[in-house]
């Protein structure tokens, strides 16, 4: 036990040591130590977590660890505690490695950038909250990592604090992010007064072994919960900030909105399926919603000309399908999922950052093209991770999606029609931003095109590894044969059984998600290859495209709706109520002033009236007090 | 030694008393010139050492009069005092009637 | 209730308390009505004198002679002085307003009713005046008790009286013009 | 040695400084309130070995008043609390300059004087001599030091005075009618032990109410607030924030609840209800404030309003969370008025719009600047958290709702906050030079921001401190 303890701290100290070291001495420590010492701090982690992972394939028990009590409420006791059990490490192992990778990146990435050493104490804090998000024993621990990652991603979202709108979108998420924590709360205030208890362990023991549940009230608590992962995983509706957090740096985006926070939505529902198992009502909710989003988020997606927005919209269209998953019970596809996704998303967002490396910060699609001959890798790696996020078969996005569909086929036809849509526009956009940025002519300055060159090996790295990984990615869940649902197979109460035998009907899905992914393909290769076409500039684009160019006006509505009506009730609040308040209390005092003033009169100064008035009041005291018995 | 009460009885006194201290007040009330309202204070205040002598003599107990003997002390020095303030307010405004005196009006 | 002493029987002491009380009544009234203050002085001296026949009548000598000396003496004779002094007479009179005195006959009307239900409603006990025997007025015993027993506020009376001596003195002051 | 050092420790300091003349008074104050606290902390080991560190004797015959002080759990908490924000508030105060700094030093120790007074009273009488002393320096110190013009401030400071002494009139004739009551006994153990009927308890509830809900304040009473807060010094500010609207919440636990349990009983979702109003609207007016101050006055007022609406569920999560939450609450308060001091300090200006690109100029001034943010929004892992999660709870077990109402806090409270900082602090570099911390206000900092994440991760010293003397006051609350 003091062994794992003592891994479980090195596991989540380092990269807070790293954010630590990097906070008081990155400034002196020069910029290459800076990123290195960030950078180790979590390779660290991830070779900690490939120990942990190796004695839990062996072993199979889960390990606990309990530091001490945190807070203390009546009939709850809180502990700081960690549960390394399967599907923790197995999160551990994408965030520290999938970290580790994107922290090498930034060394050269953010080499131009004063404040590197303050990038890397950011992102060594993220990793600290992650891990502290994934190995929490119970929902309390979780909700530390849960408001600690929102807060490094305010940081890192508003890392180039000198720009306001940056600062906005930071703030946005930020606020985004905590209405859905609100909603997270209020589930662990359900859960805690329904089972006195916080811990995923007990909570689970719990209600194996209760008798009569008050099912309304869990479902209630369970939907609380599911607004809080929407907040998280950005989904209908509270979605609108994750396209706005591409403002941070693009290592940012890859780490944080891509591959790891924003999955956190799912790993916390994931961790509690036993609460969704018993609230079919919610679950049937999240599965709408993951299928709405996903398909909204893909049409958005479908016209937007800034490299990192196409993939930000993906990202949401993605966590939708994940969330699709999740709605059927089907947790081990969605975990399969957001591996994948983990993988070529993240080599998606680096290649990106690459290529606005390579052309000095433009991001505008339109004023990209032929970058293939300058940067191959980039080129490759990207194609690559493309072809897995549009479902070709054999890369990793074939198998995860595949399930997903096939999921929702059996559950919902409905259901599968939107996913396979959003599927297919996938498929479209991305190749869209493939012909956009690496084929056909240069459409940028001349001093651009003079300055183009391939990313160092810093950056192209990365980028190869996560490529190998969005290719092989897939071989952990063959369908049939799936090493991941064995491996996960403790956490589930519900038995995996019925994708396991594959006919005719699975094999028919599986080819028409193939034809769709290859027609959406096709779709983008007539448009942007075949007929050259650029998207028009912003003044030109009309009707429905205009409509989808703006996000369906959603920021604007919520921000009629929301934040204009919040703010002028607080500016009502603060002319009208203040003041009508504070006149109230003045207004008691002017009216004993007034009535001193009225009294004054009655002071004539006049000693005979006092007189007499006194003798009158005499007469009456003397009278009532002798006389009234 | 008899009381000299037996023969009077105390009401007597209790009345002249009362009749005293309202010709007090009546004079107070009545007059505006601050010299007799001095004299009307005089006569209420002693018609009140009136009583206590007398109900001195009633419970045969001295400290009737060793009050009498203080409101005495007492009513010497006001006298003094108020006639000089008397004194002063008339050198100022030239007359002692009380309706001059009106610093007291709000 | 009131007892009218029966003139045709009345008892010496009797007649001499109604003879006083007559006169303490009159002079008081006189006091108030004369226009004239100097006469409201001398009829004020006047009722002094009868009220410390009363406390002779009532045997307490000692407090009629200081009664006497204190009032009649000591106070009339600053009334007088200070009449004098501000050389008041008739014509200084104000004429006096109807409603003031309408207010000063209702409130002494008022106050006497009030007082005199009160005692009349209270029932004095009346009769079984015992006499102890005792000595408890002469100058002797009042000496003991003022010394004794009042020591303390009596020294006091005494700085009260010295402070409205420098009082009087500071107050009737000429002030220096500047 | 008794809780009767403390006071008199003070007592002594308040007039030690004022003899020391204008140059020494800061240090020889601070001196005396590091001396009040090493007491106050050598009496807490006292009290946690068991001995007993209360103070009962007679005072006054008629009517009977005792000077009694009564050092329990909560005493002591809301006590360390006061003693450990005075050094700070004087240590953060050494920047500048005042006029008669002796008069002003030697006014803020006689402040924590009354202060940890109020706190340690065990009887009604004296209470409330010591609840009115507290008063009186903060009237001085907000009128001859405070800021902006001299008419509007006099305005101000005035109705702060009368009218929390008006509502104090209420809780005074509570305590004569209890007196009577209890055969003359103003000691709160008797008070206690009163059996009322409930029109009696509706009425004493009513009178304690005015009385705490003018000085915490509860919303519609809160009007003197803001503008005290603006025109006060800051070091005021600090005192009235930090510590003295403590005094009427820790107030409400200690007398109000346990006194009139039956009407609080009775009107608890009113007040709850009243809490909550005041949570969100003092995190909406927060929102569009002009001037730093007033925006954290605001902030403020949304605090403790979650904090009085968890005492009034008369659980015990609720009036632990409010506890907790009182000290995260000082401390996070005080740090944040604290900054907007040192911006003051080098702007002249408190107005948010003429602020902004602070972060460039001023890193380390930034990062302890968000922290105290990010802990007044309550983030996990500050002592906030701890706070705002057990009085949310405790809410949630009353009424789902209240937790849902409640909790907007800290989505407007995130919404302000970030609000503020990114105007004040972000944006395109400030033309005006703004040098980062000293070393003096960097130790304020420091310590303020060390509490916040110690006790943020280990608040059981705290939490098993208080609950005793919590467990108490439940019972007697629930002892019908």
């Amino acid at each position: 036990m003091e062994m794992d303890t003592n891994l479980a701290l090195l596991l989540v100290l380092t990269p807070f040591l790293g954010f630590l070291i990097n906070v008081f001495f990155g400034k002196s420590l020069g910029k290459t130590v800076s990123g290195t010492i960030g950078t180790l701090a979590v390779a660290i982690s991830f070779i900690v977590t490939l120990l942990l992972f190796n004695q839990i394939t062996t072993t199979g028990k889960a390990i606990e660890v309990t530091l001490f009590d945190w807070i203390q409420i009546s009939n709850l006791k809180i502990n700081l505690g960690f549960l390394l059990d399967q599907l923790s490490v197995l999160w551990l192992l994408f965030v520290t490695g999938i970290g580790s990778l994107i922290h090498l990146y930034s060394i050269s990435y953010m080499h131009d950038d004063e404040n590197l050493h303050k990038f890397f104490s950011y992102l060594n804090l993220f990793v600290f909250f992650m891990i502290t998000l994934v190995i929490g024993s119970n929902l309390l621990v979780l909700f530390i990592g849960w408001e600690g990652v929102g807060l490094c991603s305010y940081l890192l979202i508003g890392f180039w604090h000198k720009n306001q709108d940056y600062n906005d979108a930071a703030k946005k998420a930020f606020i985004m992010n905590r209405i859905g924590d609100l909603g997270l709360l209020i589930g662990m205030f359900i859960i805690g007064s329904m089972f006195s208890t916080l811990d995923y362990a007990t909570l689970k023991t719990a209600i194996a072994g209760a008798s009569n549940l008050n099912l309304p009230l869990l479902s209630l608590a369970a939907l609380c919960l599911f607004i809080g992962a929407c907040g998280k995983s950005a989904q209908i509706p509270l979605y609108t900030w994750l396209p706005d957090a591409m403002a941070g740096p693009t290592p940012v985006s890859a780490l944080i909105h891509a591959a790891t926070m924003v999955t956190a939505g799912i790993f916390m529902v994931t961790r509690l399926n036993f609460v969704f198992d018993l609230a079919p009502d919610v679950q049937t909710v999240i599965a709408v919603i993951g299928a709405i989003t996903s398909l909204v988020a893909a049409t958005i997606g479908l016209v937007q000309n800034d490299i990192k927005k196409v993939l930000a919209y993906s990202t949401v269209s993605q966590l939708g399908l994940m969330f699709l998953a999740l709605g059927f019970g089907a947790y081990e596809v969605a975990v399969f999922h957001v591996i994948t996704h983990a993988f070529f998303k993240a080599c998606l967002f680096l290649g990106s950052g690459s290529v606005i490396h390579g052309l000095h910060g433009e991001q505008d699609m339109r004023k990209m093209g032929g970058l293939r001959k300058a940067m191959p890798i980039t080129f490759w790696t990207m194609l690559i991770s493309s072809l897995a996020i549009s479902g070709v078969p054999f890369f990793s996005g074939f198998f995860s999606k595949d399930e997903i569909l096939l999921t929702a086929f059996h559950h919902s036809i409905p259901l599968y029609v939107v996913g396979s849509v959003a599927s297919i526009m996938t498929a479209f956009y991305m190749f869209r931003l493939m012909f956009l940025t690496f084929f056909k002519e240069f459409r940028g300055t001349e001093e651009q095109k003079h300055h183009l060159h391939e990313s160092g090996a810093l950056i192209t790295f990365p980028l190869m590894i996560l490529a190998i990984l969005a290719t092989f990615g897939g071989l952990i869940s063959l369908p049939g044969n799936s090493w991941l649902n064995e491996y996960l197979a403790p956490l589930f109460t519900k038995v995996a059984g019925e994708e396991q035998h594959l006919g005719t009907t699975e094999y028919t899905l599986m080819g028409v998600a193939v034809l769709g992914g290859l027609l959406g393909i096709l779709i983008a290769y007539i448009k942007y290859f075949k007929q050259n076409n650029v998207p028009e500039s912003d003044e030109n684009i009309t009707g429905l495209t205009k409509v989808l160019y703006n996000k369906y006006y959603v920021d604007e509505i919520y921000d009629a709706i929301f934040v204009r009506s919040v703010n002028g009730l607080s500016v009502f609040f603060r002319d009208y109520i203040e003041t009508g308040l504070s006149t109230l209390v003045f207004g008691l005092g002017k009216i004993t002033d007034e009535l001193a003033f009225q009294g004054k009169k009655i002071q004539t100064g006049s000693i005979g009236l006092y007189l007499f008035v006194f003798v009158l009041g005499l007469c009456a005291i003397v009278s009532y007090i002798f006389l009234a018995q | 030694m008899d009381n000299i009460l037996n023969q009077i009885g105390i009401e007597n006194y209790i009345f002249l008393s009362v009749v005293l201290f309202c010709i007090g007040i009546f004079g107070v009330l009545y007059r505006r010139n601050a010299i007799i309202v001095f004299m009307s204070i005089e006569i209420m205040l002693n018609a009140v050492n009136l009583l206590f002598v007398a109900f001195s003599t009633y419970h045969q107990d001295a400290q009737g009069q060793v009050f009498v003997f203080f409101s005495m002390a007492v009513a010497a020095a006001e006298v003094a005092v108020g006639l000089a303030i008397l004194v002063s307010i008339f050198r100022n405004l030239g007359s002692i009637s009380i309706d001059n005196l009106k610093n007291l009006k709000g | 209730m009131i007892h009218i002493p029966d003139l045709a029987h009345a008892t010496t002491v009797q007649v001499i308390f109604c003879f006083l009380a007559f006169i303490t009544i009159a002079t008081a009234f006189m006091t108030i009505f004369s226009r004239n203050p100097i006469h409201s002085a001398i009829y004020l001296v006047i009722c002094f004198f009868s009220i410390a026949g009363h406390y002779l009548l009532l045997n307490a000598q000692f407090l009629a002679i200081v009664h006497i000396i204190v009032y009649s003496g000591a106070i009339m004779i600053l009334f007088l002085f200070t009449i004098m002094l501000m050389n008041l007479n008739e014509r200084h009179q104000v004429h006096r307003p109807r409603i003031t005195r309408l207010g000063a006959i209702v409130s002494f009307c008022l106050i006497l009713i009030v007082l005199i239900a009160i005692f009349i409603n209270s029932k004095p006990i009346v009769g079984g005046y015992d006499s102890t025997g005792e000595d408890f007025q002469s100058i002797k015993v009042l000496g003991k008790i003022l010394l004794n027993e009042y020591m303390v506020p009596f020294e006091f009376a005494s700085i009260l009286l010295l402070v409205a001596m420098i009082g009087t003195v500071l107050l009737s002051k000429k002030e220096k013009l500047k | 040695m008794n809780v009767s050092t403390i006071l008199i420790i003070l007592l002594i300091g308040a007039f030690a400084t004022y003899f020391s003349g204008d140059k020494l008074a800061s240090k020889v104050a601070l001196l005396f309130s590091l001396a009040a606290l090493g007491c106050s902390v050598v009496l807490l080991n006292n009290y946690n070995a068991g001995v007993n560190i209360s103070v009962i004797c007679n005072w006054i015959t008629q009517p009977k008043i005792a000077f009694a002080l009564n050092a329990d759990g909560l005493g002591l908490a809301m006590v360390l609390l006061t003693l450990a924000l005075t050094p700070i508030i004087i240590f953060s105060s050494f920047g500048n300059e005042y006029k008669n700094a002796k008069s002003f030093y030697g006014l803020i120790l006689f402040m924590a004087f009354a202060m940890t007074g109020t706190f340690l009273a065990a009887d009604g009488l004296l209470y409330y001599i010591f609840w009115e002393l507290a008063l009186i320096p903060i009237y001085f110190i907000a009128l001859i030091w405070g800021n902006g013009d001299a008419d509007e401030r006099r305005k101000a400071v005035v109705k702060f005075f009368i009218y929390t002494l008006a509502g104090s009139l209420f809780m005074l004739t509570a305590f004569i009618y209890l007196s009577q009551k209890a055969n003359g006994s103003f000691l709160i153990e008797d008070l206690y032990k009163l059996e009322l009927s409930s029109c009696e308890q509706f009425w004493i509830f009513l009178a304690f109410f005015f009385a705490y809900a003018i000085k915490i304040p509860i919303i519609p009473f809160h009007t003197w607030q803001a503008n005290v807060y603006q025109k006060a010094p800051t070091v005021g500010t600090m005192l009235l924030s930090g510590i003295m609207l403590k005094m009427g919440l820790y107030s409400v636990i200690r007398w109000q609840l346990p006194i009139a349990p039956l009407a609080a009983k009775e009107y608890l979702y009113i007040f709850i209800g009243l809490g909550i109003a005041g949570v969100i609207y003092g995190s909406i007016v927060a929102l569009r404030q002009k001037d730093l101050k007033k925006l954290l006055a605001y902030s403020s007022l949304a605090h403790v309003g979650l904090i009085a609406a968890g005492s009034y569920t008369l659980t015990l999560d609720g009036l632990r969370g409010a506890v907790l939450q009182m000290i995260a609450h000082g401390f996070v308060v005080v740090g944040l008025f604290y900054a907007a001091e040192v911006i003051f300090r080098r702007f002249e200006t408190r107005n948010i719009s003429e602020l902004g690109g602070i972060r460039t100029q001023a890193p380390k001034f930034t990062s302890m600047f968000l922290i105290l943010v990010l802990a007044s929004v309550a983030l996990p892992g500050t002592f906030n958290f701890v706070g705002e999660f057990t009085v949310l709870y405790s809410l949630s077990q009353i009424n789902i709702w209240f937790a849902i109402l409640g909790g907007t806090t800290i989505i407007l409270g995130a919404y302000y906050m970030l609000r503020m900082f990114q105007h004040v602090m972000l944006g395109e570099t400030n033309s005006k030079t703004f040098a980062d911390v000293t070393l003096n206000e960097g130790i304020s900092f420091a310590v303020i921001i060390a509490v916040l994440l110690f006790f943020g991760f280990y608040s059981k010293p705290i939490t098993d401190l208080i609950t005793p003397s919590l467990e108490t006051i439940l019972n007697v609350i629930n002892k019908n």
